[in-house]
């Protein structure tokens, strides 16, 4: 396997992507809303509630592992928290900077290269944002 | 002169020296473009006729008693007669230059469609349109109240004739739309049988050849198109001219659809009238430069000949079908019998933009998506698919990177 | 890197170094081409621009998910900030890209006039408008119910205010679609002037920028229209490439003009739902390589600066009324404090066509008919007349020549 | 004056469009016909009588000088014989090629060169092709 190829699909993501951690609507939420694609159909559904969010996904394997990943690292955060979070991760897809704050999401960094797949990994947020009414 | 054109016998790698791009490199690969249905690549005789215009034989064109615009309508003109000459319209007056296929079909929707069918009339699309053939038909149902119907396809991608049976019964039909060959299945339609078909049924027929023109030798009369449109850009040709073939005694009946400059015949601010077909389409300065670059790219396809061509897409079509039988889990999708150099496929639990971004990694280039084809996605029940597609310069080596490369991607998601 | 990007000042020798087609002879003379108004030539950066996209990098644009897609999506949508900052547009989203002026105008004769213009609404369009901004809204008025007005021009060809406000007094006037630039007369109107007049009647206003883009720097904001719209082949770029500038609230509530793939947001057999402006507008395969074109055109004519080309054309413009005013029996038509490089003329007893072949035949291209504005030769009390125009590449010793090659007209004529 | 420069615009063109021979509308005639070209504007009226033609001609010194040659050619001429110099003349500004039996109108050959100078001359023919009924 070149280099090249497993950069970007790394361990981390294609894992989430297999095996989510935070996958599914739970029984009860307070807030949720639905992110589509529409250049693929990919959709995103994401369920806030009790400070952790969950999420459905039918998608790409990065919009799979960004929704999941997003999930494990919003959980505890306020809102505020959330939208800077948000801020920076937009940035660092755009960018290719990683940045300390992002942990575990700097995996997608790779993306930037893939200006197109870019709107897969911010889908997820996007939706999440829209949930919380931001 | 390029090399393809002194090729007795069609020789691939001959051709590819004529594409200066194909010996670019991606992420240090070379670069492995399955991506000609979207739109090919040119080859030198185009780059170079549409520079040698804006070096040496430029000005507007119609207008002008002076040389250099002398020269250039000359030049435009004598396009028009290429157009007539690949398709074999009856004559040159039938070809009217637009910038891409869909604005042909949009053309004809609002010059035909809000002139000549009224309220109540039906169009026929099929399941599997672009949605160039399908968004223009829409606009038209909400705008001026034509019925819009769909002729459903077979599991293998052909046109259902029994389903067109059914649409036409009640006589309502004025159009049938209908691709020329499937931009995601690669199925042909059976041309000359939907035209018989419609025509005996008092209905006008218009194909969508965006894909089947590039592929094999299109004779509009042999196959008895009322209307046949394509882009320059997939027939190795410049983005920015499209064609509308309509035959002489239609377009003579269609009022104008964009006014302006060159269209008219007189003008005066109570009435103007309309120049004569073809002219009477194209308004504004037309798109010289293209033009003439779509003159080379004809040229240049002509050369090789479409016997040649369709022979070389043929044999790759078939080998490509092979190799991805052989990929565990990859189904492609449409299995029409007749079919050209396009195949769409889907992997089990890879989806299409992985595949796409991980041949990219290789160096290949395959588009994944709907495809602008998203009511043909939910016939199929897929939400897309990634689908490569092949042209003059396609070689057997580039199918099996293809293979190869799909197992790789494959590896990733193990 | 073009030798009048590195000038300090302007230097028209340099510049000429630029256009290759400058060294041209036509029957044996030397090209002196005084036609750019109907379209100026092109600059090597332009030419290469184009021919490195076909050769380096080109695949259609924004479906595609590959290296060679997505670094022509870039490209192409780079152009659209140029075009956003040649024209001082608040944002990129402003800039629909067209094939011309003439389909910039039809595209709001369509979107903006069938939908947000009702019957009994009056459009106003003046007497010096080329047919590309005259024969749209009289396809509007004829299908659809809206009045047609025509503003006055003054004796000197300029906007005669107060047939404007006559025919605003009713208050059904809803857009004013007028020239920045006459392409026959030469005289720019007074842009800010119009916008406010429009503005403070509630009407919203269009100006036909063809023209004056190519001379002056244009800033909508300051002008404050709600349209503003031009063609990439008068601004030394390709053809097949336009551009219309409308206000961000008013694109969100045009509906499309064409459909097909692009301009949609999802697409099912009942509904279909669009893009966001710029793209709802944009349908099908987008004149790739021409925008690439346009944009090293824009990249060419900014390095130049316009406060350079304005001075240079302005000083052009007055030798020229100079010279030709020493040319017996040849009158100039206008006479507006504000003109660009453009100069119509007749000669007393000598045809415009008979003009135009005779300076040919010493190699000089000037143009000569109505100009595509009918109604205002007969405004002007002629049939047609000869209109020399000028560009960045002009040079006195050109002008010159014409007035040399005048006086031989008139011998022949003698 | 430069060759070139008259080659089109020679002696017999440049008098005929001064100073026609044909020109004016006759008291009586038995058919007529009118042509413009929209490029320009140019009209031109001929009239048939008497086995002679006469014309009223507005336009540049290509269509005064073929419209009062045209007269003075068809001077006599049954319709088939016009018809056939109609066809000669056609061929000949497109070709260049000058014709014997076109006589005086070969001035116009020249015109060939000039495409779009071609309708200027061939609109008083078509006019009177139309009067003719052909
Ligand atoms: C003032 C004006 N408006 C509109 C146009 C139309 O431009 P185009 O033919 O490029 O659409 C022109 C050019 O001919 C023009 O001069
Ligand atoms: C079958 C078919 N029809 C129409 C189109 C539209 O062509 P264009 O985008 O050049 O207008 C395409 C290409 O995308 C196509 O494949």
């Amino acid at each position: 396997m070149s280099e090249e190829m497993t950069q970007l699909y790394q361990e981390l993501i294609m894992a989430r992507a297999r095996s989510p951690h935070f996958a599914g609507r739970p029984a009860a939420f307070e807030h949720h809303a639905q992110g589509e694609n529409p250049v693929c159909g990919d959709q995103v559904e994401v369920f806030v509630g009790n400070a952790q969010v969950r999420h459905e996904s039918r998608g790409c394997a990065i919009l799979l592992a960004s929704a999941d990943l997003m999930a494990e690292a919003v959980a505890g955060k306020t809102a505020a928290e959330v939208s800077e979070l948000h801020a920076a991760f937009e940035q660092m897809v755009e960018t290719g900077q990683t940045n300390p704050a992002l942990g575990d999401l700097n995996a997608l960094a790779g993306l930037w290269e893939y200006r197109s797949r870019i709107r897969c990994a911010t889908l997820p947020w996007a939706a999440l944002a829209q949930a919380l009414g931001a | 002169m390029s090399a393809a054109l002194q090729a007795g016998a069609f020789d691939v790698e001959r051709i590819r020296q004529d594409f200066p791009i194909l010996t670019r490199t991606v992420h240090g690969k070379k670069l492995v473009f399955l991506d000609s249905a979207a739109s090919a690549q040119k080859p030198r005789a185009v780059i170079d006729a549409m520079a040698h215009c804006m070096e040496a034989q430029y000005a507007n064109v119609h207008r002008g008693l002076h040389f250099m615009s002398e020269r250039t309508s000359e030049a435009y003109e004598a396009v028009r007669d290429k157009v007539a000459g690949l398709i074999n319209a009856a004559s040159r007056d039938e070809i009217v230059f637009t910038r891409n296929g869909t604005e042909s079909i949009n053309l004809v929707a609002h010059s035909f469609g809000r002139a000549l069918l009224k309220a109540g009339d039906a169009v026929v699309v099929s399941e599997m349109e672009h949605h160039a053939n399908l968004v223009p038909w829409q606009m038209l149902r909400d705008a001026h109240g034509v019925e819009l119907r769909i002729v459903k396809i077979t599991d293998s991608g052909e046109v259902d004739f029994a389903s067109l049976e059914a649409q036409f019964a009640d006589g309502k039909v004025k159009l049938l739309a209908i691709t020329h060959m499937s931009n995601v299945l690669g199925s042909y339609t059976p041309a000359e049988r939907l035209c018989a078909f419609a025509h005996a049924r008092g209905a006008k027929i218009l194909l969508d050849g965006a894909q089947a023109i590039v592929h094999r030798r299109v004779d509009v009369q042999v196959i008895g198109a009322d209307f046949y449109v394509f882009s320059g850009h997939k027939l190795y040709g410049p983005t920015g001219i499209g064609v509308l073939y309509a035959r002489r005694e239609i377009l003579e009946d269609m009022p104008p659809f964009l006014g302006g400059g060159d269209m008219i015949n007189s003008v005066s601010y109570t009435h103007s009238s309309w120049a004569r077909p073809p002219h009477r389409f194209e308004a504004g300065t037309p798109a010289i430069i293209e033009t003439i670059g779509l003159g080379a790219a004809i040229d240049y396809v002509e050369a090789i000949g479409f016997d040649a061509i369709a022979a070389h897409e043929r044999a790759l079509t078939e080998h490509a079908l092979n190799m991805l039988a052989d990929v565990p889990g990859l189904s492609v999708l449409g299995r029409a019998q007749d079919r050209g150099g396009v195949i769409s496929f889907v992997m089990q639990d890879i989806h299409a933009h992985d595949i796409a971004t991980l041949l990219d990694r290789q160096g290949i280039a395959v588009r994944a998506g709907h495809h602008c084809a998203e009511p043909l996605m939910g016939r199929l029940g897929v939400s897309s698919t990634a689908r490569a597609s092949f042209g003059v310069y396609t070689t057997r080596a580039e199918i099996d990177a293809l293979k190869s490369g799909l197992l790789r991607v494959q590896q990733v998601f193990r």
